[in-house]
């Protein structure tokens, strides 16, 4: 049950993203909200848009991300707000922050996973290969070579 | 099917209720009128007369009965009774079932069906079923000039009576028709005929109108030259120009009149009496005849006519000039002329501009909740557009966006496309193939 | 007796129907079988639009088969929905004529949708400026065109691709340079912005002042006057 | 959670950012806008100090004259519908009002600015290796500070290989687009700016049109606009279609484009074949000022004849482009001008229909053969008789003449306003 609080005097304001767009299209505004306990993505509950961040890439393959700095650095300055893991990430990307462990942790995951992928391609080839030497070892002499 | 053999009856004075009254006598206790009755009117108020006997054959009946003597041959040998039923096959039953249906079809076609083709419904007239507002063709040439170019259209048919000494209420059938060949020449009269001769009535106003023709100065031959008030009897006619291609939107009469007259765009609002048709085209036509052509305001005036046209960022550029009277100067200008030219037109009244009004719901709590939930949705219309202008959408019916949706989504699966990943977006998690 | 046998005959009919057109949505007749809906077919229900090639279109709009149909009007005026009433108390414009599989709907589809040559393309400019108000680049009213609402969002869509591959032209806004954001040495005040889009008359010619002598009845009277005299004359009165 | 010290990298490299795109235009050595073709010398000139100077923007604002009716205010699709308005005017009056619309038609033909691209090259701010495929798209961060302008917002890409970057022109333009929307500016540019159908619009005549939507959509130092203003330009001198860029507000950059790479003698021959000398003389000083050669200077005192022909003498290769001029200067023969209406015939918008009204009849031609007995005006002498019927108005009430009258007016006030007319 959401407790009816007045935003001024509670708790430490925190920014997060809030989910909106529809389902299979995520898009999520950075938002400040009163208090972490209040919960996120409840329209009214959004003290001040800071940024929108579109989490699909669009034709030219890019993510775009807008931030309002100005106001950024004053809830985070001022305010002393709470940042969440995805917005410190987003900051970290943009240079204002040090880059979050997050993004190098997720950065290894996909090195590890875009090397095995290799790893599993190059393994596929050289079977494929190895059937194809079989079948003219044993296909030369009784069929005509296949084209 | 009348029965065979010569039914002679032996008795004649058997105290038989059918037998007492005859066909006929029986149906005038249902259908007579007295002779005053009838006066007041009530001839026809009765049920009509029914020839039962075209449909029912007394012994006939959906099973094929036999009596003897009546619809079969009697027989001698009295072993069998005198009734039998004759078996019958599947078709006989169902034609007998249907046989009144058909007799009664085809008694209908019989009737004298006026063949009316089917009219497109822009050449419909007013009612579908009457001549009023159907083109009615060219009017009959009168001494030599023959109007082949025009076209008539009867705008009312009405039946006026008139109480004389001698015959009492005399009916005459008067028909408003007005004729124009489209551009600029029309006119209109009232013909009139005995009653029930509404076409002589019709091809009497197309005589006279084609007698009495007026010509109206048209502005690019489509709209009249400036927004005219006008009034007769009891209506009064509002009319403004309007720019190319916006149609008529007037009076149904006045759209014909319009029509005829070669008017392509404007825009009349009648106040007062609209019922009045011959009071309402009289209205219109002083309307147009008291226009001024940008000509003659020149002559008139002395001054330069001057059009500001909004494509042209409103630079003036004289349409007319004075041509016999000569070019008033700053100093000979009276105050009167240094006025807005189109407040002088309306007989000191100006067409109400009305703001529209707001629904009484707009600042209502249910509303305002009803536009914050469609405000998330306020650029759906223009995406649409967006989206198909880039033909990523050949149509926008759901089987055409769902095809998009799957090829995108196929291309992502078999690697073309990166799959989406990272931030904000939850992992794929790969199927288990077990 | 007669009404019950038009009953039976009434719900033999009836359900024979239904069972058909449920029959028809599964599988769906080829063009071929179906045909196809030539302009001179009156009943076009059930048959499939042919496609043609933009150039057969634009030759079509200039054939004299074009012009004897439409005789010079837009095309729209060739069409009257079929509702009873004034045009203004119009219901809303139908959705489709033509369903999603190409098949017309109803026998009397709108002006675009009937004629089999015409469809929105931007590489045709003269079909869709016959649906733009004169001398401006939007679109007339819905149901003033008689479209239905799919060829309408083609129309506005075909409109702007019109607009961005330059097949129709329209007046840009006019963008005001301040050369002193542009070039450091400028120093000179921008001049007041102009505006092409949107002027008014009255922005460009307002009306004259003129000086009209006032016309006033009650003129030299003095109502101070008047008011002195009134009370002398009240007092004697009592 | 730790407080988050600030690291205010960012920050710093805020102010270093907009520095280094403004300061790098300045150390290029030959500029966009000059090709090196053309230009004998290739010492370095600033184009945009030369631009702003005071004598050349006067040159280019006397070179381009003002056409009311077929170029700055020909008639163009608007946005709403009006009707259109007439008044009465006397001639001072009307000439008042002409002179308030060419005040505005200047302020319309207000030049655009013509600038040095931007760097295509990008600075990269920051290089963390282990970001490494962090991500299989690229980051885009745009600052939407209220206070940001188009220009000095600032626009940071990181690469799927972890290095922060600034954003080149064209995503730095993108990315304002997006988020800042006007009308007529959509996020990608119009198949319109390329070729196909650049061509094909070119053809129609609708140079204007193309070069207003492009510095509408384009910021006047996009490397796009500059590529495409100078490909218009080209193509403009190549098919000899001046007329169509004539009065409008691309006339100064181009005229400056061809002054820099001095291939001017096409636009002088077209001015020539007009016979219009001063535009000619403006030309050639404006070729002086902008390639400041010291052995050919121009005396103040010339005559523009003599400033002319002194160039003609001195540029003897291009003699052949600059028949008309030559044949004006030595037999005085001006090409007809009906030609140049047919030229910019091409150019009226095709607003609905074309205004085909035929030349209007004014006092001075309505005996004429423009009158309206065409031929027989020259047989028969012309009397212009009002006719009776607008003489005196018949009874029906006069349109409301004087002041506040309305239909109920006495009958020999309405007989003595008829004899005051005739």
């Amino acid at each position: 049950m959401r407790k009816l609080v007045i935003p001024k005097y509670y708790g430490r304001p925190s920014i997060g993203l809030a989910l909106l767009g529809c389902t299979n299209r995520p898009f999520y505004h950075v938002c400040v909200f009163p208090d972490r306990a209040l919960g996120r993505r409840y329209e009214g509950n959004i003290l001040e848009q800071v940024g929108t961040f579109d989490p699909l890439p669009n034709q030219k393959n890019e993510k775009l991300v807008a931030l309002n700095f100005g106001r950024l650095k004053y809830w985070i300055g001022e305010r002393n707000a709470h940042i969440s893991v995805p917005v410190l990430e987003l900051l970290g990307l943009s240079g204002l922050f040090p880059i979050h462990p997050k993004s190098f942790i997720r950065a290894k995951d996909n090195r590890a996973l875009i090397a095995d992928q290799q790893l599993k391609t190059v393994a596929e080839a050289a079977e494929a290969e190895k059937i194809t030497q079989e079948q003219d070892s044993s296909g030369a002499p009784s069929t005509s070579h296949p084209q | 099917m009348a029965s065979l053999l010569p039914l002679v009856q032996t008795r004649s004075n058997t105290v038989n209720f059918f037998m007492r009254r005859s066909g006929p006598e029986l149906w005038k206790t249902l259908t007579s009128v007295s002779k005053s009755g009838q006066k007041k009117g009530r001839r026809n108020t009765r049920q009509p007369i029914r020839p039962l006997n075209r449909f029912y054959r007394i012994g006939s009946s959906p099973m094929k009965v036999e009596f003897a003597g009546l619809n079969a041959p009697m027989r001698m040998n009295q072993d069998q009774g005198l009734l039998s039923i004759a078996e019958q096959t599947e078709d006989e039953i169902r034609d007998s079932l249907g046989g009144v249906k058909k007799i009664l079809e085809e008694k209908d076609t019989g009737k004298k069906k006026r063949n009316r083709e089917k009219l497109h419904p822009m050449e419909r007239g007013f009612s579908g079923t009457q001549l009023v507002g159907q083109k009615l063709g060219a009017p009959p040439p009168v001494d030599g000039v023959d109007f082949d170019d025009f076209e008539t259209y009867c705008l009312e048919v009405k039946r006026t009576s008139n109480m004389t000494n001698v015959f009492g209420r005399v009916h005459t059938m008067s028909a408003l028709v007005v004729t124009g060949n489209g551009r600029g020449l029309a006119g209109y009269a009232v013909g009139k005929a005995p009653i029930h001769r509404t076409t002589t009535a019709i091809i009497n106003g197309m005589g006279m109108a084609s007698r009495k023709i007026f010509h109206v100065e048209l502005h690019e031959g489509r709209t009249i030259y400036q927004d005219f008030y006008a009034e007769c009897r009891n209506t009064r006619v509002f009319a403004q120009r309007r720019p190319r291609g916006f149609g008529l939107t007037c009076h149904p009469r006045l759209i014909k009149i319009c029509e005829a007259i070669g008017i392509k765009d404007i825009y009349v609002k009648v106040e007062g009496s609209t019922k009045n048709y011959l009071a309402l085209t009289h209205a219109f036509v002083t309307g147009l005849l008291n226009q001024e052509t940008h000509q003659q305001l020149a002559e008139r005036k002395g001054l330069h006519v001057v059009e500001m046209s909004p494509s042209r960022h409103f630079l003036p550029q004289i349409v007319a000039s004075p041509i016999s009277v000569e070019l008033k100067t700053e100093e000979t200008l009276e105050a009167l002329d240094r006025l807005n030219l189109d407040d002088f037109y309306g007989e000191g009244r100006y067409p109400l501009r009305k703001p529209k009004a707001l629904p009484f719901f707009s600042n209502l709590e249910g509303h305002l909740d009803a536009r914050w939930r469609k405000h998330p949705f306020r650029n759906q219309e223009s995406t649409m557009i967006r989206l198909i202008a880039d033909n990523m959408v050949p149509r926008w019916t759901r089987d055409a966006r769902a095809a998009w949706a799957e090829q995108r989504n196929e291309r992502m699966t078999t690697g073309v496309e990166p799959m989406p990943l990272g931030i904000g977006l939850s992992h794929v998690v790969p199927k288990k193939e077990d | 007796m007669l009404a019950t046998g038009g009953s039976i005959a009434r719900r033999l009919i009836h359900s024979s129907c239904r069972l058909a057109c449920e029959g028809k949505t599964k599988e769906v007749p080829s063009p071929e079988e179906a045909g196809y809906a030539y302009n001179h077919v009156e009943r076009k229900k059930g048959m499939y639009k042919p496609q043609h090639s933009i150039a057969e279109q634009i030759s079509y709009m200039k054939s004299r088969a074009y012009a004897e149909a439409y005789k010079g009007l837009p095309i729209y005026r060739w069409y009257k929905r079929n509702i009873k009433g004034q045009s203004k108390l119009q219901p809303p414009p139908r959705l489709f004529c033509i369903d999603k599989h190409g098949r017309f709907n109803l026998n009397h589809a709108c002006p675009v949708c009937r004629d089999e040559y015409l469809y929105f393309d931007y590489r045709n400019p003269s079909l869709i400026e016959q649906f733009l108000a004169d001398g401006t680049d939007q679109p007339i009213d819905i149901l003033k065109s008689g479209l239905c609402r799919e060829q309408y969002t083609l129309l506005r869509a075909q409109l702007l691709k019109a607009r961005e591959h330059g097949t129709i032209t329209f007046g840009v806004e006019f963008r005001n340079f301040d050369y002193r954001q542009w070039y450091k040495s400028w120093t000179e005040e921008p001049g007041k912005p102009v505006e092409r889009a949107g002027v008014r008359l009255q922005d460009i010619h307002p009306d004259p002042l003129v000086h009209f002598p006032t016309f006033k009845n009650d003129k030299n009277n003095d109502w101070d006057q008047w008011w002195i005299r009134h009370d002398k004359f009240a007092k004697k009165a009592k | 959670m730790n407080t988050v010290t600030i690291q205010t990298s960012m920050l710093k490299l805020k102010p270093k950012i907009s520095a280094f795109t403004r300061l790098s235009t300045e150390v290029r050595q030959s500029s966009q806008w000059v090709k090196a073709s053309g230009s004998s010398t290739t010492d370095d000139v600033n184009i945009e100090k030369l631009f702003v100077e005071k004598n050349v923007q006067k040159l280019l604002t006397d070179l381009t004259d003002i056409d009311l009716e077929h170029k700055v205010f020909r008639p163009r699709r608007t946005s709403i519908q009006q009707r259109s308005h007439f008044a009465l005017m006397t001639d001072e009056r009307l000439e008042k009002t002409r002179e308030r619309m060419r005040e505005e038609a200047r302020r319309f033909l207000q030049f655009v600015p013509v600038k040095e691209p931007r760097q295509e090259t990008v600075q990269t701010l920051a290089k963390d290796a282990e970001l490494k495929d962090f991500d299989t798209s690229k980051f885009v961060f745009t600052d939407i500070t209220f206070d940001a302008t188009d220009q000095d917002r600032t626009v940071v890409v990181r690469e799927p290989d972890g290095t922060l970057r600034t954003a080149n022109p064209e995503e730095h333009d993108r990315m304002n687009r997006t988020y800042y929307q006007k009308p007529n500016r959509p996020v990608n540019p119009p198949p319109l700016f390329s070729d196909p159908y650049l061509q094909q619009a070119l053809d129609k005549n609708e140079h204007e049109f193309v070069l207003d939507w492009s510095c509408w959509f384009y910021e006047p130092d996009d490397p796009a606009f500059v590529r495409l203003s100078q490909l218009i330009f080209d193509r403009i001198n190549e098919t000899n279609k001046f007329h169509v860029i004539t009065s409008t507000r691309h006339f100064g950059s181009f005229v400056f484009y061809l002054a820099l790479n001095d291939n001017i003698p096409k636009l002088l021959n077209y001015f020539g074949s007009f016979g219009r000398l001063s535009d000619c003389a403006n030309l050639i000083r404006l070729q002086k000022a902008v390639k400041p050669d010291w052995r050919v200077t121009i005396a103040q005192g010339d005559s523009e004849e003599k400033i002319v022909k002194d160039f003609i003498k001195q540029n003897a290769r291009f003699r052949d482009q600059i028949g008309d001029l030559l044949n004006f200067i030595n037999n005085g023969k001006v090409k007809q001008d009906q030609d140049l209406e047919k030229q910019t015939f091409g150019v009226r918008e095709r607003v609905g229909r074309m205004d085909r009204r035929k030349a209007r009849i004014t006092s001075a031609n309505v005996r004429g053969v423009e009158g309206p007995l065409a031929e027989l005006s020259e047989e028969y002498p012309v009397k212009v008789v009002k006719s009776e019927g607008s003489g005196e108005r018949d009874a029906v009430e006069k349109k409301d003449e004087g002041r506040g009258k309305g239909r109920w007016r006495s009958r020999d006030q309405n007989s003595k306003e008829d004899k005051k007319k005739d």
